[in-house]
């Protein structure tokens, strides 16, 4: 349920760009969420329902559209490509709950399949972010 | 655009105050500072938070003896309460292992934990701070623009040299800075106080070096009692903590 | 493609061995080991490199006492001569200003300075390295494959959770470590020595703390002269250095 | 002339590069300095001709192409952006030179023209790099 938190972020980020953006009702919320983040996107949209509930009327009939950002993981040591469904594998369960939380500690349960190194890089698939916002003035 | 970034004022909108614990150098009792302080302030009767940005050598959870808790699920996570204080580390998803993370992974880590983490109402959160004026620090100075700053230094030229960076950057900026604290002290000096007054920032006062501070590491009941937290509490006083 | 970090190699090619100085925990020594140890080897008549990276607070040219020198431009940068030790640091780019520099220019910094200092032929590369376990350990230890680590602790609980945590991992990348240095060591206790051993990595034995050290802050020759200089060199035999 | 000791890192990567992809000969390299680091080109140039020179046949006829890529600043606290020249009005000259030889030292010396912030960011502009290599096998 810390899915709630970052939902809520959702739309905070959007009221605030509607503002700059001068739109006075917000249709349609675009919604990337990295892979490494393992939303449970039954949560996360009960939660962004339960929260636009509360809001004013700019977010009253607003569509929401959540699309994951696979993972993309490379090494700076050999170079080496993966994802995070490779990665998981070899995560015990704690260990993947706490990338859940925090995607970053990725770097401190995994390493890269093929060399071992810690020092890779997450090309894709973190953070919550909104990608396209459509609204009317 | 990253949306965690925006909600951030929203979780810390009921904290009254925000310390940052820094120095730029590392080894000079930030983390002890930090989490006396919090120790302190909760024993006084105030709701106190105290968040460890330490991301490479969190310290925070040795001092206070943080031992089988983990934060409750719950809107976002509740940090447990741990002698008083709603304490966040990230050793809670490390299991204390080494964290080999470049600069945008800290970064990324602090936008995480500042958007989910639950403080609710404070009357302090106090943020353990990294040496340095890396990822964090400019962080802190990003998102978190109601922090104010306590600095400490040791006696010595060669902290001093890191500190000073810290403070004429802080001063620049025009960062609150509460004042700078001088720890360890071993022999009467004005050297530290000195420049410090030449740069026109307050200087708090000193901490003695406590022989026996070693003995309260992992004690919170014994740090209560330490001449350590003694020299603390009447530099608090000086202003009004 | 960037065609720096490709030059790297060569420039590294004429040093015999390059000894990182490094904790994971800040203000543990790893400055005044470092320098110390370049002096050390200096005065033995080894050609001897120093280079500082630790780039938020700069410390080997405080504790040498550099000043007014600046590297000669030719074929790339040559490292000025300080006290028989060519010394390289951040600070001649700097002029000792704040540097608030996020992990990515810290990464960037290192490749441009690997990429254009011209070492020439050296026994020892010695390098000042920074706490934590960030962009710079990162790069040591992706660009210097040959830099074997000196790792520094005090007798603290605290310090002992950072300086563990580099040596799980150095361990784990089985990058090779010359030992553990205790330093600012007060009372006996085997503490350190036991958790070493435990962990079965060679315990180089302990530094005293010293009461004068401050005096040669800045003083190369008195540093040489110092308790301080006196137990770094017994531990050095035992290593052969 | 620490020209020279960049010239010379183009070099050793671009035979490389050669070797990975099995060229025999090397006839084309094209060069991206970044703006920030302020390379004297003829120097640069004079550097690159004299270490061809003492290399092998892989590099006896090969042409060099340089390009500038223009540097681009922008500030993470008000999302100004600027570049290099708007910066260098204000630096002076060992301000100036401390940057032509680690450009990072740009956030020691110079702040975001708009908000006074030392948080920006060099989005473009650093380095040095090999865009391209056209050769024979
Ligand atoms: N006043 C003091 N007297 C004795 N030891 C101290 C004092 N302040 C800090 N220490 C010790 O110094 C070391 C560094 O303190 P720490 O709080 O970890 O510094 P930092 O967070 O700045 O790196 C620790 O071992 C701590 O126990
Ligand atoms: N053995 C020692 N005795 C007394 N003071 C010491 C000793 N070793 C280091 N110091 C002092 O401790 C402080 C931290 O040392 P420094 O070399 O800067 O640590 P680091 O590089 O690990 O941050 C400095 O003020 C230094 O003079
Ligand atoms: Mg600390
Ligand atoms: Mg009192
Ligand atoms: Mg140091
Ligand atoms: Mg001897
Ligand atoms: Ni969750
Ligand atoms: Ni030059
Ligand atoms: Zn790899
Ligand atoms: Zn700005």
């Amino acid at each position: 349920m810390h899915e709630w938190a970052l939902a809520e972020s959702i739309l905070v980020a959007a009221v605030e760009a509607a503002e700059k953006e001068k739109l006075k009702i917000i249709s349609e919320i675009k919604i990337s969420i990295g892979e490494l983040q393992q939303i449970e996107q039954d949560i996360f949209e009960f939660a962004l329902e339960e929260i636009i509930k509360t809001q004013g009327d700019k977010l009253k009939n607003v569509k929401t559209v959540i699309e994951t950002e696979k993972s993309t993981l490379k090494c700076k040591n050999c170079e080496h490509t993966w994802d995070f469904s490779d990665m998981k594998k070899k995560l015990n369960e704690d260990e993947s709950e706490a990338i859940h939380f925090i995607p970053e500690v990725a770097f401190v349960h995994a390493r890269c399949p093929k060399c071992g190194s810690p020092d890779f890089e997450i090309m894709t698939g973190r953070g919550v972010s909104i990608t396209s916002i459509k609204g009317e003035r | 655009m990253d949306a965690r970034v925006s909600v951030i004022d929203k979780r810390l909108k009921n904290i009254k105050r925000i310390i940052s614990v820094a120095s730029g150098k590392g080894g000079v009792g930030k983390s002890l500072v930090a989490s006396s302080l919090a120790l302190n302030l909760a024993k006084k009767g105030f709701k106190v938070g105290l968040l460890d940005l330490d991301l490479y050598g969190p310290s925070s959870h040795i001092i206070l003896g943080v031992k089988d808790v983990f934060p409750k699920e719950e809107k976002g996570i509740i940090p447990p309460n741990v002698h008083g204080i709603n304490f966040m580390s990230i050793v809670y998803f490390t299991e204390d292992k080494p964290s080999p993370f470049r600069g945008i992974d800290i970064s990324n880590i602090i936008i995480e934990l500042l958007a989910i983490t639950q403080w609710g109402l404070l009357d302090f959160l106090i943020i353990d701070m990294p040496p340095g004026m890396g990822d964090e620090t400019l962080d802190v100075i990003r998102f978190i623009k109601k922090s104010e700053f306590l600095v400490v230094s040791t006696p010595s030229k060669v902290a001093l040299g890191a500190v000073s960076k810290l403070l004429k950057i802080l001063k620049e900026l025009k960062i609150p800075i509460i004042g700078v604290l001088e720890n360890m002290s071993m022999t009467r000096s004005s050297f530290i106080k000195n420049e410090i007054d030449s740069m026109d920032l307050p200087y708090l006062g000193c901490i003695s070096f406590d022989n026996a501070l070693e003995e309260s590491i992992g004690k919170p009941n014994k740090l209560l009692e330490s001449d350590f937290m003694k020299d603390l509490d009447d530099l608090l006083e000086g202003i009004n903590l």
